[in-house]
């Protein structure tokens, strides 16, 4: 099976911004990501939880992306503007896939 | 006459507040709001599902909100109502600087933190409309129906308000006024409140006699429940906020929703309110947003720290106005309209 | 008789159905349709929590089946209703031929696109449903309560028949037929509803009594709540339609449901149901499902674009039929059976 | 006297015994349960959501904390309360010693596993006990408010007593018995059930009456949907007992209850429980925990393997419970106290 | 601590073809996996949103597992079959574990 | 944009043992955490689901830290102390992030 060398970069964000994220992500032409749900975390802001909000000003998302890797640095860019002034973290690693086009 | 009246039975009337405040606490409303900050304080894991606590508050929006219409459809607009919106409108406007101002005199608070802090006093507690509806249904008082369009319009203005207090601090980040706006005055619970009004007021008492089943007789069933779902929050609060909060903002936390109060219940007399009507205007002046707000803070000023906004209306000034307050502004509106 | 009738009172029934469609446009639920669809064209963050939408769904289901049943249990098995059963099974066979080959005759749908809206199009929709017996409910009007059961037997023929029309079209792709088969056929929607039915039957109106405040009073309340949540989908649907759609899928989505309607009315007619029987019957055959056959279609026809009949179904057909379709057959069901 | 009332109608009460299961069974609360199992075993995709379940979980347990506590208000506190109570804890710590030594016995369960199970007979199912208010309610018998505090207090000695015995057969852990002492006490069921107990006990009878259309009226639909779900999980326990339960563990799922149910009869007797007391009484006994214990055991005996325990305990036990359980602890109790 | 070097499979799926998906893993003898939900998303057939549906048809799973990374040719195999005809992606990244006897 | 090597720490655990592996993460000054839910998954213990589940027994949570590279093995020792008892694994992978001097 051929695999194709990716970056896959993951951002956990307050879910407040996430519109704000995905509209970062259309404009440097990322069309691919994917969302998933945190319930809880930790940091320097201290310690949250989902349970029983009715609001969602505290809690966290992690937006799952899987980009071409000599697209990372005009991807990271524009995502790190927006994460420095909400609350966030941007990571990065390695990963393959397969139907590399279609990145 | 009223003068006389004040003074003749000023004694019963001061048992009549401590009576007001008794059958208040023992309410089961206050006491699952109790049990839910108990058991956070004694760390048990009792927990709301989130989903369930956020499908119960949009129920209780359309609740309020229907109810609201069905009253505005059963009296027909009155001449006040112009003005009670006004009114309203200039109070969340007015009370963030007030707010601010004070913030800034008594703590150490950085500006951009104030500023959060005060739109939420700007703005109205949903919850707390809740609550005041419960207990002017104990007290037998009907109420406007047009105050629950009040409580939607002062929702904003206070986070505008906010706005402009902050930059003057802070440099400008280049975010669209337009895109940030938008998503405040759609924020959902401002359009659920709204629409539910409208649809009360469309469909009219026949209308709603169908759907009272569940949005009028399950109403204070389900104000039980989510005040367990606060309490647990609010507990879970108090452990951080002794690190977030320092003690002048705490006292602010206390005093602020009195000073509010102040300011609207002369309001309410001069507009000629019902005492029903009167209890929720002081009401809404009185309580700090805990929906709408914080998120549009998050948006609008992500450098304010949440959890000294979030503490201290969850945790300070709504148990304050659900125990303290409310059989007080009750008591007042009653005097003034009475 | 009936023709006099019909020709005496011409213009009474004309206004009568105007009538019905104001009553029906300005109730609570198709109201708060359009709250939920005005809040997503506004770009609203407003939305039901997923938790909520899929335990509402499941109530009404549940609150569906057990109304059929417990008729069934008041009124006995009466001698159509075998004839009614197959009446139904056959039209959820037949109608997707038909909708396949208007849909390839006016649109450039792929074929596997086209089966996959037709099998839509068979099926039933247990939202419409649960509105058509509120409208009943609001007209006074009783109604076979193995309606139910025909409604559930309704719900898979459709799939079948897209199964065989797309098989012409597409290679086999080696997938077991019997799982699949089992898979649509004990879809929960599909189970519940059934199930509920016999739980109904058995428990008769004695056993539902002490559920009923549940069950019945609660029913058009929560029918509020989804249809809120339904009109939020939608109204979200809306942006991408106009990508996914064409302008003559567009109108397939609004004459379909006329044409299915215009079949059904003469065979409700011919099965001797009362008015509300009928008028069932002519709305199963009109609605396009929206949760069982688009789970089944992601498993059986993975090819096909499912923003295309989602849309459609849910941002066309259902609102159509709700605001439209729904008053009309039942005064199309009154004169038939009247 | 009474043995001749025993005596004389003898006949007739073993048929009252079968018309009570069969009216039992015919129920709506069983057949959902049933629906549930059949659907699972069908492999259908049903599923209630989590958010949903729990929060049908927490409203189960409030209702039955503000009926117990309100009956206590309304009856006063009567002299057998402490009696009761202290027998309900001495039985919840008793009953894992004999459960322990009957499954080592029978079985081949390891020390640690059968500690585990034995924990969960000793320790009591709020869903059961609200299935047995249910059946008392039709039945139109009454019972002792603080059956809901006994209830309470039974859920937890049986934790100590399954950590006692496991300690003899395995090394210490290291891990501090006060936090896991403290997280078996505050688990959130206890705490919901104890605490909506005095929120019904203070706000009494008046106070319950707002709130009555959600915690009294939707009692036994919500124990339907409740059902349904319950029935679920456990028919999908159904594949995998057969890899986790040995025909002997099964056994002991159908006859330990009996053995609890023959050591509570007498003592409830000797209470002098009302009928409908010494039912629930009986039912506390019999039932086998299925949300407090299984928690604490995945935190004490982290070892033991969850398969057996859940599988027993909602797959075998409550089953057996709903179905022939609750008659026959209802004609005991009768025939004890009648 | 002695670590062993695994390979991470993530397979982002639709919702209603997670049985077919546990079943081929199950065929293929990988029987340790989790599966996170995912609440939105983004690709080639436009954003979706798990907000307010009744329906899975459009919501997506992310199916996790460890692997030993010589298995990983056989067992990505079967997963793509399934994954081509659904919607999906897969992605393989390296990840080290303890106890490596396990997978 | 600057990117830091981290490692990227996985614990798939249950969740009653949840607060104990917090607590453990605040001992070892791993302050920063996000937790994720999981939704099902497979092991030796056979297959579990949360769909209808009233009680955490069975379900699993996905805790992730992002931590400096230098402190893997003194924060992995004593969380695997904890899931050793538990039911859970525990997995490492490298990751890049920006803002490196906030792990
Ligand atoms: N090192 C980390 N690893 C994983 N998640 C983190 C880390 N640091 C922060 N987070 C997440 O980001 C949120 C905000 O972090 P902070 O801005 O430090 O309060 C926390 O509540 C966690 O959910
Ligand atoms: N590059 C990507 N990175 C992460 N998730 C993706 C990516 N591409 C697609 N997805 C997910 O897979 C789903 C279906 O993708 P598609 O088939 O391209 O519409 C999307 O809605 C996303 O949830
Ligand atoms: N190889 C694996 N990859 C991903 N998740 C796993 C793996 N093995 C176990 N799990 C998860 O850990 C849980 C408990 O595993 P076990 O202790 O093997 O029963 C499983 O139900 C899965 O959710
Ligand atoms: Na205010
Ligand atoms: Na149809
Ligand atoms: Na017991």
């Amino acid at each position: 099976m051929q695999l194709h060398r990716k970056k896959r970069i993951e951002i956990i964000l307050e879910a407040p911004g996430l519109r704000r994220l995905t509209e970062i992500l259309e404009r440097v032409q990322v069309t691919g990501y994917t969302v998933l749900p945190a319930i809880a975390g930790n940091g320097r802001g201290g310690p949250w939880s989902e349970a029983g909000q009715v609001t969602d000003a505290e809690r966290m998302v992690c937006v799952m992306c899987l980009i071409d890797p000599a697209r990372t640095d005009e991807v990271i860019g524009p995502i790190f503007e927006l994460v420095k002034r909400h609350i966030g973290l941007i990571s990065v690693s390695d990963a393959e896939v397969i139907r590399g086009e279609r990145f | 006459m009223r003068y006389d009246a004040v003074h003749g039975n000023g004694e019963g009337e001061a048992v009549n507040l401590v009576d007001l405040a008794v059958t208040n606490l023992l309410s089961p409303v206050v006491l699952f709001f109790a049990l839910g900050v108990a058991a956070a304080l004694a760390r048990s894991d009792l927990s709301v599902p989130e989903a369930v606590a956020k499908g119960i508050a949009l129920y209780l929006m359309m609740a309020i909100g229907l109810k609201g219409g069905v009253e505005v459809a059963r009296q027909g607009l009155t001449s006040t109502l112009i003005l009670t919106v006004l009114a309203g409108a200039v109070l969340s406007f007015a009370i963030p600087f007030l707010a601010y101002a004070i913030l800034r005199f008594v703590s150490r608070l950085s500006a951009v933190d104030a500023a959060a802090v005060a739109a939420h006093y700007g703005s109205i507690s949903a919850v707390t409309l809740a609550v005041a509806i419960e207990v002017l249904g104990r007290a037998g008082l009907n109420f406007e129906g047009y105050m629950i369009a009040v409580a939607a319009v002062m929702e904003t203005p206070a986070i505008l308000a906010a706005l402009l207090i902050a930059r003057r601090s802070r440099p400008d980040d280049g975010l669209s006024r337009g895109e940030l706006l938008h998503e405040v005055a759609f924020n959902g619970s401002v359009v659920v409140l709204v629409g539910s009004f409208f649809v009360g007021w469309i469909a009219g008492p026949a209308g709603m006699k169908p759907i009272a089943p569940l949005f009028t007789d399950l109403f204070r069933g389900m104000l039980c429940l989510f005040l367990l779902d606060m309490g647990l929050v609010a507990g879970r609060g108090f452990a951080r906020a002794k690190k977030a909060l320092s003690a002048p903002v705490i006292l602010f936390g206390f005093v602020m929703p009195l000073i509010s109060a102040a300011i609207a219940a002369p309001i309410a007399a001069m507009l000629g309110l019902s005492p029903g009507g009167a209890m929720l205007f002081i009401t809404l002046a009185a309580s700090a947003s805990y929906i709408a707000v914080p998120a549009a803070m998050r948006l609008a000023l992500p450098e304010a720290d949440a959890a000294i906004y979030l503490t201290l209306s969850l945790g300070v000034t709504f148990p304050f106005n659900l125990i303290i307050g409310l059989p007080l502004y009750l008591s007042v509106a009653q005097k003034l309209a009475g």
